[in-house]
């Protein structure tokens, strides 16, 4: 497909009835009322709007129709994260209908079919240390005979403490530092060996550290080659990366919504606090940002739909520009909105507290803003 | 250099009774917030050491230094003052007592307040005996803090007050709280204002804690339902309450500032950077300059305070210092979130910044939003025309 | 992939024509401003193969390959026009004929002209022979276009015109001029405008080139002085010009923004830092951000064109585009600046950045400020109250 | 001194004093006049202005009073670059009254009482490369016999095209990249061998490249230890750094004070510009810029005072932040100006190019931020 021109990068007609369908779904759903009264309950997933989700088919918007998906690609799968972004819809659609789709993908096996149901979920299991970098991969997977030993422990696993499944990158060879001698096991969470540690993360989302204590597997358990796992897993995080962008594009929008209607609305000294000058251009300067991501947004998903192997550049456009957006859109949204924006009656924080993690999550402005300009050079 | 011989002599007796006094627990560095002793009827010291410090520091007016030895206050000049704050940093003598009555109603009252309110209200407060908190903001008033809605209607010997105030800090912990009342509603908004004391024992007064994207907060809403205040609660004029609310902006706005150079005190951005081994050329800028901004701040609140003891006041400037500490706050948070990564993500656990960093969020709000702070220098400082 | 055969006919038929009419000079990259041709009556063709390729693509209307034939222009549709740019990019052939008379009057004349305007002055723009300069901006008048004072007086049969414009884009070599004047001096002033054309050799016209801080530009003032304009000069209504200026300021902003794209090409940012060797943590950060707000920037271009192409029109969001793109501008060449160091600090010798620099600031100014197009986006598209 | 309560951050009296003599002077000499006609002549220096400020004294302000100066140190010097700054007055004072008469300070020689007599200006001729750095010093002075000889290029020398005598930092020994092995000598500016190019600098000031053609030197044109010659002339180069900081703080005041005039003289839509909230705004948070940078620069000034040796921190931070805020206040001050701001006619131009080259002397924001950070750990 390279060498015809590009896709453009309007909205087709079949991309704009997704996203009205996924933005009337979910305002029906109020998924910001579900994600409080679950985090003031100290639940951490909501699987009913999850099965909700799935049965709409988003579980499977990556999957091939062979296995019971819809294959609408990348870009359709950016509308969906960026429409739960702008609503905070909590699911683990990134993990597993995303990521987790992609790594199984062409791979003999019915856990991909049962992903697409939404049957089964997954955590990736990648990051060691407190910054996303697959290559210090350190957790050990020894061979013993002809099994595996893992040991080690991966740190703030999204979705970690309730997935079903752990696609786990672990280091089967060479040294940590090095992109060689990794290999991804697919391995059912609750095997032996396997504890998993809730943290009490900001967003009041699942985040679990992961800990591998002599936990055995076999050659079946190993997703791609051994020893080149990077292969195996770098196409599911640069589509989670893509997804993750999304995301935060639609929470900026979500907050920059909030943010012009309270502009409208406030009064202040008797006349629109929407009114002041300096208010107006900052929000101009704001949506004017919103704007200019957006399109890499969408050139992220084209590029993922047109040859993936050769998205990188473009996926990791869209999550820096994403995590500068959502940067400047929360802490408009925080300042604008004034004493009652700091209150957790309020439901400015938890954007604030979302976009914060969604950035970190697998690699943040400078990391993504590194990879851009190394790969143009 | 000139040698002030009473002065030499006034600090080597502080440095005598400082070292005699100051028990042993109550000095040296780091020490939390929980242990900071605020006072009031019904204070519970943390220890007795706390208890004996505040003592024998009231007892000679040192818990307010420059106030009139009359209202129990120090008497120091502020040569003396200086001293004073220098030899109990020098053995790292804690405060013996904070600090919105000595910082805020004390100088307002010295300033405003009948010699009968002087004399009841000074002595308490320099005593820790009499906590207070401020009643300015309300719901839907924001910026416009002269938009005052809370009514206190003329009864005769006593106001009836009703309304409703938000951001008050410790009320459900307070004795009393100063408020800003609307006392003519026919009158442009600034004149129909007046300053009056309540006691949070008053029947019709409640508060409700509120709750902070950051978790846990000082803040409170405070309800009054037909409370009762005696007329002689009323500080300065009938409807002039606004020239006092005035004068203490300005100082809260100092506060503020300065308590945002607390905060960036310590270590330097770049070694607590170096210690987590980040590689990301990003943070490594914003670290620089975070830097490079923070040490110049710090010199900014040096300066200012050299000018205030060269006797030149900080008036309107200090919006400056507001808006420039608090943003700068804001803006050393996000980075150690930044460089922080996944370990700052969480509520607890070691490296939990998070909370903090959602509380630096409010700095550019609270005492007057930035964009107040912005307005006030460009009118007032540039003389912009309106 | 849907096959359009008239289309893939147009392509073949267009590419032959090309490979055979385009002359091998008028071909290939890196041509400078100077090559440009301009048209006019008094333009001195820099080659041969200029006047030919201009004589040649003329004579097929492909100078405005959108306008009618019956106004000499080439009468393609949208995707024919696109074709034409592609093939035409794909052996690298020059633009024959730039750019004011076709890309502003003459769409505006197309939209507002009467029939005896649009004949009369659309052929000669087509063919390159008359050359035209846009007078809005005047002294004083800032953003504030509508606050025309040039004046033009009835008298019969023709206008008397008075008054000064500035920032005419080489008035001094335009052959006429389309100008904002105000024929209602009582009316509200959007209200009293009108939209005319000036002979540019009428008497009673001057001109005098503005030197910049980045050193000569193509920036004039144009002086009118009892000037006689035919009433036959004027375009659309009488005192309706404000519609005509709103219609092209869009126009304008769009090229502008385009402009803006067009110096963002070419190379990466980080591999031209990469050669300079600089070792320096803010410029690195700074160009990281430059290299990814470029890119984004260049992908939102290609979104609105897109967009465009789809039958969706851009509308206000030309604000955006301007505002974003200049901005972008400043920032991609500050870096540059900086890492130039004193390499980059002359007027000559290689790598003389700096006039190009030096210019670049006034793009967030001319063709309406950042301010104007924030107040656009504010008001305009995210409906904020006035 | 240094035991000692540090002094105060305010002027005092003697300070306030030597400002408001300075302002009063230039504000008659009308600099900016000067150099517009200096520029438009072709002429880069202003010889005139300089006898006329070496006569008030200000040649000698950091000269003993032996030698014929005031010793009123580097507050003092600061005060008068901050003034100069203000109006863009041109003058040698930087690189003679502060760097050289720093190198030659305590050092027998006459030639420190005609610096502080403004009979004699010298160039420091230091950088070779595109930015400021001493180490990458290649410039050589190979040894022959008991004399040496001088070959390499320095670059953009400030006052290098006029000055009668030049300070130059060769290597006789080590390598490029190295501290050490560097050496200071002090020759007249005409001595064979010696070419200099003038550079045709966009603030129109003189600044030159300086080629060493075998020029010969004797160990008595050495200033300081063969060899140690970063300890002879990093003194100089910490108080020119100070001084240019200084200039940046006065030139910021100075485009800054037009931009206020501006906003409120200049009327559009029928009010003033600077009633529109969204420009206060921007003019406050300059104002604020600006007063924080003062702080940085009296610091710096104070810190030379009380012990020049460990004052590379506050020097650094002063020329970092002052090199910040003048970029700030010119950008805002061609955009508040608009269209006028841009034409030549006007003088903001003038601001907007002198920021820039004073900004690269001797190191630019990133060379001075890295050092504050290197020097706080």
């Amino acid at each position: 497909m390279s060498a015809a021109a590009p896709a453009s990068l309007v909205e087709t007609d079949d991309e704009a009835l997704l996203r009205d369908a996924a933005r009337g779904f979910l305002a029906g759903a109020d998924p910001l009322a579900r994600l409080r009264a679950m985090r003031d309950e100290g639940r951490a997933t909501d699987p009913e709007l999850w099965r909700e989700m799935a049965a709409m088919g988003w579980a499977g918007v990556l999957v091939d129709e062979a296995n019971g998906g819809s294959a609408m690609g990348h870009r359709a799968a950016g509308i969906l994260a960026e429409e739960m972004g702008r609503t905070l819809a909590l699911s683990p659609f990134t993990s597993s209908a995303v990521m987790a789709a992609t790594a199984l993908a062409g791979r003999a096996t019915d856990r991909l079919s049962a992903v697409a149901a939404g049957d089964l979920s997954y955590a990736i299991a990648v990051d060691e240390g407190p910054k996303h970098n697959l290559a210090t991969t350190a957790l050990a997977a020894s061979r013993v005979g002809n099994r595996y030993r893992l040991d080690g422990c991966k740190r703030f696993v999204a979705d970690g403490g309730a997935a079903d499944r752990i696609l786990v990158l672990a280091r089967t060879g060479g040294s940590p530092g090095g992109a060689d001698g990794l290999t991804v096991f697919d391995l059912e969470a609750d095997r032996a060996g396997i504890e998993r540690t809730r943290r009490d993360s900001i967003d009041a989302r699942d985040a679990a550290d992961i800990t591998f204590n002599g936990v055995e597997a076999t050659g079946d358990d190993v997703l791609g080659d051994e020893g080149n796992g990077l292969a195996a897993i770098a196409p599911a995080i640069r589509a989670g990366q893509a997804a993750v962008a999304a995301e935060l594009a639609g929470l900026s929008a979500g907050a920059f919504a909030m943010t012009v209607d309270y502009l409208k609305d406030r009064k202040q000294f008797g006349v629109p606090i929407g009114s002041f000058q300096a208010l107006q251009h900052r929000a101009a300067h704001l949506w004017t940002h919103m704007e200019v991501t957006a399109s890499a947004i969408a050139h992220a998903g084209r590029a993922l739909d047109d040859d993936a192997d050769t998205a990188q550049l473009a996926v990791s456009l869209a999550k820096a520009r994403a995590a500068d957006t959502a940067r400047l859109a929360v802490a408009e949204g925080v300042q604008m909105h004034g004493g009652i924006g700091m209150t957790d009656a309020h439901n400015m924080g938890f954007f604030v507290k979302r976009a914060r993690v969604a950035t970190e999550w697998l690699g943040d402005y400078g990391h993504h803003a590194a990879h851009v300009a190394r790969l143009r050079r | 250099m000139v040698v002030d011989n009473a002065l030499a002599h006034f600090r080597a007796s502080t440095a005598a009774w400082l070292e005699e006094n100051c028990p042993e627990p109550m000095r040296g560095a780091g020490w939390s917030e929980d242990e900071i002793c605020w006072g009031g009827k019904r204070w519970q010291f943390t220890s007795d050491a706390q208890r004996v410090w505040l003592e024998r520091m009231a007892a000679k007016g040192w818990t307010a230094p420059r106030w009139p030895t009359e209202y129990g206050g120090g008497g120091l000049s502020r040569a003396q003052d200086k001293v004073l704050a220098e030899e109990m940093a020098r053995i790292g003598a804690r405060t013996p007592l904070e600090r919105i009555g000595l910082r805020m109603l004390g100088p307002a009252l010295l300033e405003f307040g009948s010699e009968a309110q002087k004399q009841r209200y000074l002595p308490p407060i320099v005593r820790g005996e009499m906590r207070w908190c401020q009643g300015y903001s309300e719901p839907g008033a924001g910026s416009d803090l002269a938009g005052v809605q809370t009514r206190a209607e003329d009864a005769g010997d006593h106001f009836v007050v009703n309304g409703q105030k938000v951001w008050t800090s410790y009320a459900d912990k307070a004795d009393a709280i100063f408020a800003l009342v609307r006392t003519d509603r026919d009158a442009p908004k600034h004149k129909g204002i007046s300053f009056v004391l309540i006691d949070m024992e008053s029947e019709g007064v409640s508060t409700r804690p509120i709750r902070l994207i950051s978790g846990k907060s000082p803040f409170c809403e405070t309800f009054f339902d037909d409370v009762r205040v005696p007329k002689e609660n009323l500080v300065g004029e009938l409807n002039g309450g606004w020239a006092i609310a005035k004068y203490l902006l300005t100082h809260e706005r100092e506060m503020i500032g300065g308590g945002a150079r607390g905060l960036l005190g310590g270590r330097a951005i770049s070694s607590i950077l170096g210690d987590s081994g980040i590689d990301d050329p990003v943070i490594a800028a914003d670290a620089l300059r975070t830097e490079v901004d923070t040490l110049a701040f710090g010199l900014t609140m040096e300066r200012y305070k050299d000018a205030a003891e060269a006797g030149q006041g900080v008036g309107d400037a200090s919006a400056m210092l507001k808006y420039a500490g608090t943003e700068l706050n804001k803006q050393r948070y996000d980075l150690m979130m930044a460089a922080g990564g996944s370990s700052a993500l969480t509520w607890d656990g070691e490296g939990a910044l998070a909370p903090e960093w959602l509380r630096t969020k409010a700095n550019s709000i609270e005492g007057g939003t930035s964009e107040v702070m912005l307005g006030i220098i460009a009118r007032r400082i540039l003389e912009l025309p309106a």
